[in-house]
């Protein structure tokens, strides 16, 4: 943190595609934690959609910062594919409920060696 | 010289089939006494377009590619449909489509699921003609791939008991030289690219150029060889070959006989020998020595199988053997004959697979033990059967011996005493084959089974007929074949001759001697 | 245009049999072969016309292109020896097609029986007529592919369906070395056809070496025992007997087996050039005409004392052009032809009498049951025992003398040839007298006839031409020699010895002969001994045991290796193999599949760690610092 | 300065939304955690001139996607709090270290480790060009968008077409199983 705080001393603080960035990580981290964590299949699927935020955030930022539009793009289609996987996924989850009563992913564990 | 048409017809000799399976899916799938009728009807499409093809095809420019189309798909690797048709393929492509109505005429008797059959076979058929006619690798790649699943399915669902055995050893076994396959055409396609002023291609043509030090000639060369050796297959990588012959269905094991395998000679012709003329040179005597033991190993496995199907299947071991020698042999001669002997092989065990077909479908066993006697109550499948065993056996006039006699005479300038072990090949032959007939054909009709077998009939008789008048006529007048593949096979000869330092044997030449005798008096 | 047209016939005979056969029927069929054969003959007479007043030495035609790249095309070649062939084959051919009408009588498959006959000789005829190697090997092959069918006639007989793929598989043994052969020749001539190549060795006997011609021969030598069945490819010939008798007398007697001889003859020149393989040619044939001889004397089959009998006598023809005395050895292929094709013949017309009964222990005193059958068979027998003035005496003799001619280490083959001459002799009278005279040892019921005119009457023509046929070329007047002069201009033949020597070996043959037959009369007429027993006997009934031999010594053992390749090698070592690899895989993926916790999230940690290391790695490795 | 401040505040709250997210026993306050969190990602896409997507944002995410949530959640019962007991043995500390491994890593690529090394003090984060000063091409416009998308994304464009139809095709397939009973009732009983 010394250095940061240097450099706003000296150059006055400035909101850089880096900031961004740093706080996409922690989020991306926080969703990663989730997934690994939760057994609710719900809230599983939140957390991915938290991860893919983070990494729209990231290319929104990064965009900005080179002064493109392709990472925006990109987001556009990031989020279609995200709801593309929600329906489906939601819609998974539902069948799975109604045959087995449960969102808890560790009941489902068919493929194991 | 240009030789085009003005007309994609090689695009619409491979997709018709593809096209007549997207047909059939539709079809109602409670109708399947339709479906054979219709699938052999579309199946006669790509035979009428081959025979335009042949008919139009220039013998005197047999070398090059005809009715080239080259469509980029993506052009900075040079990927696309490239295809075209030189001596070599168009034989191969005619036999192609005369086998597949004649096949699917001959599975009248599939009753399970007759709709996934039809289709899967249609499908087999553009992936064959694909692999005949791709000049771009990565098509080719596709298309080799593509004969593999309906073949998987054709051999494990309508097969006979061990099917699903067979039908996983099939592609477990050839998937595994696909992959070694995959990773050299990889290689080759990034090695162009390592050429100053060249990117990564997969066009044949662009790979022709290429200089490849011969280092990685050789890897590459036996990461292709790999994959064509499986398929042939050559000695000792054959053995997945009887069992999936053996648990085929009859129309499955014609084409696995008649064209599937013939993917690896003809890989190892328009390929390796190309591509790769430095290794080829060094490796060939390794070839043609595992050919041989093939030869010999395969007529000796053959004699006392206890299994008609799997017989003859040894016996492809065998003949299979013989083409990859003549091919390995670096000489006109030899590869002339590997090239006619594929259609021939084609043809004669092709037909040898139906007969066993319809004597397994009256009675429903492969087993040689349980016949006997078959002349008297089946004369005319005798007759042909026999007919058959005799064009295996390569007797003269009939289309084996052509070949054979070709493969021998081509193999014998490079090694001769190959020649003459490849050479017992053909005496085995007679054993196992009349060994057979005898056991199953002649003597009493000692098991109540087989007396009251009906002979063949007239849907029978008809998908006999075509191929043994083409067993005639090419045993009789192989001219017309010969002189579009000659061509072709000097054009290979000539180029490995001039990348490399190899000189190819030369007969004497009595002409030339004759003309200086005749100047002296 | 005529040698294509009789080349033709047949072959239109074979095609319309093959197809309308059975609707043809009997006796339609044996008519239709019969005549289509004859008709050849017809032609092949009026063509030979050219050569007698000596004119060209031969004219090709060709009839299409076959292997261009080969320069291998379907050609003819019309020439004195291909013409001797031809007349040879074509005329007992029609007698024999014509014997066949009444010998296969009420057989159900009797338009079956003459599809092959005529499928023979048109393959004969490709054989003889071919002008090159290659369309020879097709007829070689061809008659192969006859003799198969025709010996395994009687498929349901399990001997006779074993004694055709014996005789093809022999064959092949043969086939194998012809093939080697043509190989060598192609590869040092760059082309297969007899004239070109003749012509040039003609020119310049150096374009090959010793060693190259000598191989070449060798294997020539090869084929030419498979098809004649000269030692130690004999084995199939006998066996062949299972075949009908019209066939035995055709193919194993008169044509098919005199291939060899043939195609030595036509090679000549190859020989002259390489004269280790005279002596191994000469060789061999007086082996095995002396070995055939021997086991002939202990047969008790009618037709397999003629078996043997050929063999022998094919070991003489053997001798002859081994020594390159080409003209004797057509000459004695052509009265061989006349007089064996008479005795099986009249062997068959024996058989016939006896309702199918081949062993002579069952037959004796037939002479006045079927006259005309003894009477031609009479002239058959004086005929092969070397007595004057009937053919074999004359072919016979001038092999033996040219034999005699070459001197040094060929006396002993004289020897032997004259030996086999009186054993020849013994062993035909042994079975002229077993079978005719003597008292009837016939089975209960059998009533012995005479046989219909359609066979007496090819009978009765073999006769004269076996009574008079060694006329054609007599040290008097040799227009036999004349005649096949073109066709071994390149050759440098032996002749007989000039002066009185001839007459004095004729002298010895005419001797051994005589002995050989007043000692058989001896025997089996005064001392009435009959057939005998036990002891030596059975090894030459049993031709010394040469089938056990091979059965023992390559037929089992090659079995056995087969099988062991099959059930063995293939299935649990190249197999085994490969299943192995596919087991090891099993293995290690079971041993593996507990990592498979199958819970959604331990996957998640392991895709994560991964990242984190993949990320690690490109910023340690990848310099992304 | 205001963008610091507001950088700030909207930072805390999609941090704050993050945790409650994965903290949270009840799947809906999951839920309005994962809300908060997507509010504030879209105040960050306008910080960086990305309207579009922020608006996309707010009505996709937040409006659409989150709804879809809520209604299963409903669907499935909002009540049923999983139990929070871990059965994977080791997993929580596993996650715990990757986490932490995460986060170092964060560190190291977001400051130029290097460049410390170098003596040089650099920080990677603030070397780039200052985010908002984008130039009127780059602002993330429905027209500046649209221009780019229809241009160069064409294909990939279409392809989200059929990407979109094969989903809702699977969701109405999935759906149609799930109709059929859970106790192996013969077909065609509802």
């Amino acid at each position: 943190m010394i250095p940061i705080l240097a450099q706003a001393a000296t150059e006055g603080l400035q909101v850089t595609a880096g900031w961004y960035m740093g706080l996409a990580a922690v989020l991306f981290a926080i969703g990663s934690a989730g997934l690994l964590l939760r057994r609710n299949a719900l809230v599983m699927f939140m957390s991915i959609e938290l991860m893919l935020n983070s990494v729209n955030l990231t290319f929104v930022a990064a965009d900005s910062g080179i002064g493109s539009l392709e990472g925006q793009i990109s987001a556009l289609f990031i989020m279609v594919v995200a709801a593309a996987e929600v329906t489906v996924g939601l819609a998974i989850i539902v069948a799975v409920f109604r045959k087995r009563a449960t969102a808890s992913v560790d009941d489902l564990a068919e493929l194991s060696g | 010289m240009e030789h085009s048409i003005g007309f994609p017809v090689i695009a619409l000799l491979v997709l018709l089939p593809a096209a007549g399976a997207l047909v059939i899916a539709m079809l109602p799938k409670n109708r399947s006494e339709l479906m054979m009728p219709i699938t052999a009807a579309i199946s006669v499409l790509p035979l009428a377009v081959s025979l335009f093809i042949l008919w139009e095809f220039s013998a005197a420019d047999g070398a090059e590619f005809q009715f080239a189309e080259s469509v980029n798909w993506y052009e900075p690797w040079g990927i696309g449909w490239n295809v075209g048709i030189d001596g070599i393929s168009l034989l191969l492509v005619v036999l192609t489509a005369f086998l597949f109505p004649i096949s699917i005429i001959a599975s009248a008797s599939i009753t399970k699921d007759v709709k996934l059959y039809m289709v899967s076979m249609l499908l087999l058929e553009t992936g064959l003609l694909g692999v005949f006619v791709s000049l771009d690798l990565l098509l080719f790649f596709v298309f080799f791939e593509m004969t593999l699943i309906p073949m998987y399915f054709l051999i494990g669902i309508w097969g006979s008991e061990n099917r699903v055995y067979a039908a996983v050893k099939f592609f477990l076994y050839t998937a595994f030289g696909s992959a070694l396959l995959l990773t050299a055409i990889i290689a080759l396609a990034i090695l162009h690219s390592n050429v100053p002023g060249q990117s990564i291609s997969f066009n044949y043509a662009d790979l022709n150029e290429l200089a490849l030090s011969s280092n990685a000639q050789m890897w590459l060369f036996l990461g292709f060889g790999a994959a064509f050796a499986i398929k042939v297959p050559l000695f000792p990588f054959h053995t997945w070959l009887p069992d999936a012959h053996t648990e085929a269905p009859t129309a499955g094991s014609v084409i696995l006989a008649g064209v599937l395998l013939k993917l690896g000679t003809y890989g190892f012709v328009r390929f390796n020998l190309t591509l790769f003329p430095e290794a080829t040179v060094t490796l060939a005597p390794w070839l043609g020595a595992l050919a041989v033991v093939g030869i010999i190993y395969g007529a000796a496995v053959a004699i006392v199988q206890p299994d008609v199907k799997r017989l003859v299947a040894y016996s492809s071991v065998s003949h299979l053997g013989f083409i990859v020698l003549g091919t390995f042999a670096l000489t006109s001669q030899g590869l002339q004959g590997g090239i006619i002997q594929m259609v021939n092989h084609g043809l004669t065990t092709g037909a040898l697979f139906l007969l066993i077909g319809m004597i397994y479908e009256r009675r429903h066993t492969r087993q040689i033990s349980e016949y006997g006697g078959l002349s008297s109550v089946m004369p005319l499948f005798a007759g042909i059967f026999l007919f058959m065993a005799f064009a295996s056996i390569g007797l003269p006039g009939l289309n084996g011996f052509i070949g054979e006699f070709k493969i021998l005479l081509g193999s014998w300038l490079a090694w001769p005493v190959l020649a003459i072990l490849a050479a017992s090949g053909v005496v085995l032959a007679a054993i196992y084959l009349l060994w057979a007939y005898e056991r199953m054909f002649t003597g009493p009709v000692d098991n109540e089974a087989n007396k009251g077998l009906q002979d063949l009939n007239g849907r029978e008789i008809a998908i006999l007929v075509p191929i043994a008048a083409m067993i005639l006529f090419l045993g009789l007048y192989p001219k017309p074949a010969l002189d579009r593949i000659e061509p072709a096979v000097e054009s290979i000869i000539d180029r490995i001759e001039r990348v490399t330092d190899y000189e190819a044997p030369e007969f004497g030449r009595i002409a030339d001697v004759a003309e200086v005798a005749g100047e002296a008096p | 245009m005529l040698i294509g047209l009789l080349l033709a016939l047949p072959l239109a005979g074979f095609l319309t049999l093959l197809f309308f056969g059975k609707r043809i029927g009997e006796p339609g069929a044996g008519y239709l072969g019969s005549a289509t054969v004859g008709l050849s003959f017809l032609l092949a007479l009026i063509s030979s016309f050219e050569f007698i007043s000596g004119g060209e030495n031969g004219r090709h035609i060709e009839l299409f292109e076959w292997i261009p790249s080969l320069g291998l095309n379907a050609e003819l070649l019309w020439d004195p020896l291909s013409a001797m062939m031809t007349l040879v084959v074509t005329g007992v051919g029609a007698l024999i097609h014509i014997y066949s009408i009444g010998y296969m009588h009420g057989d159900p498959r009797f338009g079956r029986f003459f599809t092959y006959l005529n499928l023979f000789i048109t393959s004969m005829l490709i054989l003889v007529l071919g002008a090159n190697f290659g369309v020879l090997f097709v007829g070689w092959e061809l008659v192969g592919l006859s003799s198969y069918l025709l010996i395994s006639f009687w498929f349901e007989k399990p001997s006779a369906a074993a004694a055709g793929k014996k005789a093809f598989v022999v064959n092949r043994i043969g086939d194998f070395g012809f093939l080697i052969a043509l190989m060598l020749i192609f590869a040092s001539f760059g082309t297969l056809d007899f004239t070109h190549i003749f012509e040039v060795l003609h020119d310049n006997a150096a374009f090959i070496t010793t060693a190259t011609a000598t191989a070449i021969t060798l294997l020539l030598l090869v084929g030419a025992a498979g098809k004649s069945a000269q030692l130690p490819l004999h084995v199939w010939l006998p066996d062949a007997m299972e075949g009908p008798t019209p066939v035995s007398a055709l193919i194993h007697a008169a044509t098919m087996v005199t291939a060899g001889v043939y195609m030595v003859a036509r090679t000549g020149i190859f020989f002259e050039l390489a004269p280790v393989s005279q002596a191994v040619v000469a060789t061999v044939g007086a082996l095995t005409a002396l070995f055939a001889a021997t086991i002939a004397i202990g047969q008790r089959d009618i037709k397999r004392v003629l078996a043997y009998s050929t063999i022998s006598q094919l070991g003489y023809m053997f001798m002859g052009v081994g020594v390159l005395g080409l003209v004797a050895g057509v000459f004695h292929l052509v009265t061989h032809a006349f007089f064996k094709a008479l005795l099986f013949l009249g062997a068959g017309s024996v058989i016939h009498a006896m309702g199918g009964e081949q062993d002579m222990a069952k037959m004796g005193g037939l002479r006045k049951k079927v006259p005309i059958t003894f009477a031609t068979m009479v002239v058959a027998w004086i005929a092969i025992s070397g007595i004057p003035p009937l053919a074999g005496f004359w072919s016979k003799d001038e092999i033996l003398a040219v034999v005699y001619g070459r001197g040094g280490g060929y006396m002993a083959l004289w020897i032997i040839g004259i030996v086999t001459a009186g054993l020849t002799a013994f062993y035909m009278s042994r079975m002229m007298f077993l079978t005719f005279w003597g008292e009837p040892r016939w089975d209960e019921g059998v009533q012995p006839h005479e046989s219909p005119i359609n066979m007496t009457m090819p009978l009765a023509v073999l006769a004269g031409l076996s009574a008079v046929g060694g006329l054609i070329n007599t040290p008097f007047k040799p227009t036999l020699e004349h005649f096949l002069e073109p066709a071994f201009e390149f050759v440098h033949q032996a002749h007989i010895p000039e002066g009185v020597t001839p007459w004095i070996l004729a002298g010895i043959s005419i001797g051994a002969g005589v002995l050989g037959v007043m000692y058989a009369y001896r025997r089996y007429v005064v001392n009435g001994t009959q057939l005998e027993e036990g002891g030596t006997w059975e090894t030459l009934l049993n031709g010394y045991g040469v089938d056990d031999l091979y059965g023992k010594t390559i037929v089992a053992p090659g079995k056995a290796l087969s099988e062991q390749l099959a059930f063995t090698a293939d299935a649990k070592v190249v197999d085994g193999g490969v299943n192995g690899i596919g087991a090891v895989v099993k293995r290690l993926g079971s041993m593996l599949a507990p990592l498979q916790t199958g819970l959604a999230r331990s996957y998640g940690v392991g895709i994560l760690a991964g990242a984190i290391g993949l990320v690690v790695w490109l910023i340690v490795a990848g310099g992304a610092v | 300065m205001v963008e610091v401040i507001v950088f700030a505040i909207f930072a805390l709250a999609a941090l704050a939304g993050g945790l409650v997210m994965v903290s949270a026993r009840s799947p809906v306050y999951s839920a309005m955690g994962l809300l908060l969190a997507m509010f504030s990602m879209a105040v960050f896409y306008v910080m960086n001139g990305a309207h579009f997507v922020a608006a996309v944002q707010v009505l996709i995410y937040a409006g659409a996607v989150m709804t879809l949530f809520l209604f299963v959640i409903m669907l499935i019962g909002v009540d049923r709090a999983v139990d929070r007991t871990e059965t994977i043995p080791y997993q929580r500390p596993i996650v715990y270290v990757l986490g932490a491994g995460l986060v170092a890593l964060i560190g190291i690529a977001v400051l130029d480790v290097a460049a410390a090394f170098d003596g040089s003090l650099q920080v990677a984060w603030t070397t780039g060009r200052p985010s908002g000063n984008c130039t009127l091409d780059c602002v993330g416009t429905i027209e500046n968008i649209s221009g780019e998308l229809f241009t160069g994304w064409l294909l990939p464009f279409e392809a989200t077409v059929l990407l979109l139809t094969i989903a809702a095709v699977g969701t109405v397939a999935l759906g149609q199983f799930a109709l059929k009973p859970r106790d192996e009732a013969p077909e065609g009983v509802e």
